[in-house]
């Protein structure tokens, strides 16, 4: 077990000089930044080292913000550091709302992860049913697919494969250091149940597709 | 303790008593290379100048000791000690030029760099543990702002969901339901539909075949898909009384009509 | 079937100045202030108006907040706002309870970290034990570690590599700047040297310490 050495817990007031009303600054900066919500004066008083002059501190640090991309600003009876409004703009794709994405869509994922370049007609041979034209739809304006080259097959099917986003995403490098069936079950990150041989032919089917062509080109 | 053991000399003594206080603690060692490295820590040298003789040594006595304890060890314990003995012996002898593989020596020096290594690896990971951490020493931003004006839908996922959909699929392939993929089949309900719309002009008795839709009266499999149906579906209507079915003799073709409404 | 806003509403587009530097540098500040998670260089690049240089106004800003209560810091790929450590002892309220870990899975983490891209069987080798199933998976929900490129050795195993979370966790800028990396190596202690005489030696050897060229160059 490794020792994790306990730093030595002094706050213990009095003892020392007061510091510096720079160094004051410097502590009300840190804890308003780290504070879930609004600290009151009397709050920033009892956590400083006794002696502090928080609201001389306080009246440094607001001017030391005065014009810059955040501010102190009081927030009913505390202090907080916020954006500069201005600057809200920026803000704005902040809140997201997460969604897991639907199983079919995960899955014509992982296929294509795992077959690209593959054809609508193979992911639908894999997955034993019809892709709807959603699915695909989904996986694009998430940026985690997008249209490979055409299948030299007669037909010329147009193929699927992941994107840079994707493995952005998904913290991967190449879709090749995807972990296999056997190797996720070695990281026990797996049920170690056990799991038949892949059989499948990646035979090219030939098939068309219709209305896609003009999609083609990224 | 017996007596002759205790005229052995002092040293000797000593590290058998080590050697036992060890044998109480075996379950604390991560392995065979987890207890030579503590037991070379009491050389009291650069790992780099490890006597790995010694240190050979004082593992088969700690073997030794935990056997006449009755100490059950883990396999990797024994098959270590083997390895060691072997060592032992080719770094007592002198070296047989007609032997093939590397040398004692060298195998020695691998191993005290792997204890080096695991000791460094050790040291590693206590510093990274002590270093200044997230959450304890320095902070993210308590109260991230979210000034949202639209609100987004992100649809997320994990490596891991998406590894285990895919592993799902691989398993399910085996399972995919008996499906009917042949394309030329004419299925009873179009033949159905089809047989209700035509057969008010039915009024007297018409071949069957007149009933086919086109493009399926060519004979061939098709044709015999398309009657098959058709024939079903008129023995469906003349059930519901809506038809009357005819045939000449064995063979002879099959006639309809619409049942005369008097009948009904 | 879901509804998901068009997200095409670009920020600034090029119709519009460049703004001065002094105001990229408010821009980047907001948006680092605002989010509690490291934010890449090319985010910040996306989210300002185009033409920003995000490099230059970022070397500003980290020098605006030299000694300061809080500080800019670089998390692997990406930027963050953190408090300054030496004022760690203010935040006793922020101090978050962190799991234990047990020490097969600190050592692990330390291997993979120094080690890095580092295989299963390399962990195993230099800890002279096998690694347990709940160790990997531990790491990898705590978010410090990931799968990496997989070796071009027979095989083609998988390696791990650790994370930006990591980074940030343990305030790395890179793995370069792990304690003593640099002495370990010149010691020959992170080399993947495996039992003479043994077929693996070889294959390692081949590849001439893949480790060293991922974890130093950028």
């Amino acid at each position: 077990m490794t020792d994790e050495t306990d730093l030595d817990d002094d706050d213990a007031p009095g003892l020392f000089p007061v510091p510096p009303i720079a160094e004051q600054e410097r502590m009300i900066e840190a804890i308003l930044f780290a504070s879930a919500e609004p600290v009151t004066a009397a709050e920033l008083t009892r956590r400083l080292p006794e002696g502090s002059d928080v609201g001389e501190a306080l009246v440094h640090l607001r001017s030391r913000y005065a014009g810059r991309g955040v501010h102190l600003v009081r927030v009913g009876s505390g202090w907080a550091m916020r954006t500069a409004p201005d600057l809200g703009w920026l803000m704005r794709t902040e809140q997201v709302e997460t969604r897991r994405l639907s199983r079919a869509a995960i899955e014509t994922l992982a296929i294509i992860a795992y077959h690209q370049p593959v054809t609508r007609a193979e992911i639908e041979e894999i997955r034993g049913v019809s892709l709807s034209r959603g699915t695909i739809d989904q996986l694009m304006e998430l940026d985690w697919i997008r249209f490979g080259r055409r299948r030299m097959t007669p037909g010329r099917p147009l193929t699927f494969v992941v994107t840079d986003g994707f493995l952005d995403h998904f913290g991967l490098e190449t879709p090749r250091d995807l972990p296999g069936v056997k190797e996720l079950r070695e990281a026990g990150l797996l049920d170690s149940r056990g799991m038949p041989g892949q059989q499948r032919s990646s035979e090219d089917e030939d098939e068309e597709n219709p209305g896609q062509t003009e999609l083609f080109e990224d | 303790m017996s007596d002759a053991e205790a005229t052995q000399s002092g040293d000797s003594v000593a590290a058998r008593l080590e050697d036992e206080a060890l044998i109480v603690d075996v379950d604390g060692y991560e392995g065979p290379l987890d207890l030579l490295l503590t037991l070379s820590r009491r050389q009291k040298v650069d790992l780099r100048r490890i006597s790995v003789l010694q240190l050979a040594e004082q593992y088969l006595r700690f073997v030794e000791a935990a056997r006449a304890l009755r100490i059950e060890l883990a396999a990797d314990y024994l098959v270590m000690a083997a390895w060691l003995a072997f060592l032992k012996s080719r770094l007592l002898l002198p070296p047989d030029p007609s032997e093939e593989g590397p040398s004692a020596e060298d195998l020695a020096a691998h191993l005290a760099f792997q204890l080096e290594r695991l000791e460094a690896m050790r040291e590693a990971s206590g510093r990274l543990m002590g270093r200044d951490r997230l959450g304890r020493e320095f902070f993210a931003r308590g109260e991230p702002e979210t000034h949202a004006i639209e609100k987004r839908t992100q649809h997320t996922a994990t490596l891991l969901e998406l590894v285990q959909a895919y592993a799902r699929l691989r398993t399910r392939d085996e399972f995919r339901p008996y499906a009917f993929d042949r394309t030329d089949v004419y299925p009873l309900e179009l033949a159905l539909e089809r047989l209700r719309g035509m057969i008010g002009e039915a009024i007297n008795w018409s071949d069957l075949a007149g009933f086919l839709p086109p493009g399926w009266r060519a004979a061939g499999g098709r044709r015999r898909s398309a009657l098959a149906s058709t024939f079903a579906a008129s023995l469906e209507m003349a059930k519901q009384g809506q038809l009357e079915i005819q045939q000449g003799e064995t063979f002879a073709p099959i006639r309809v009509r619409l049942r005369p409404q008097g009948d009904r």
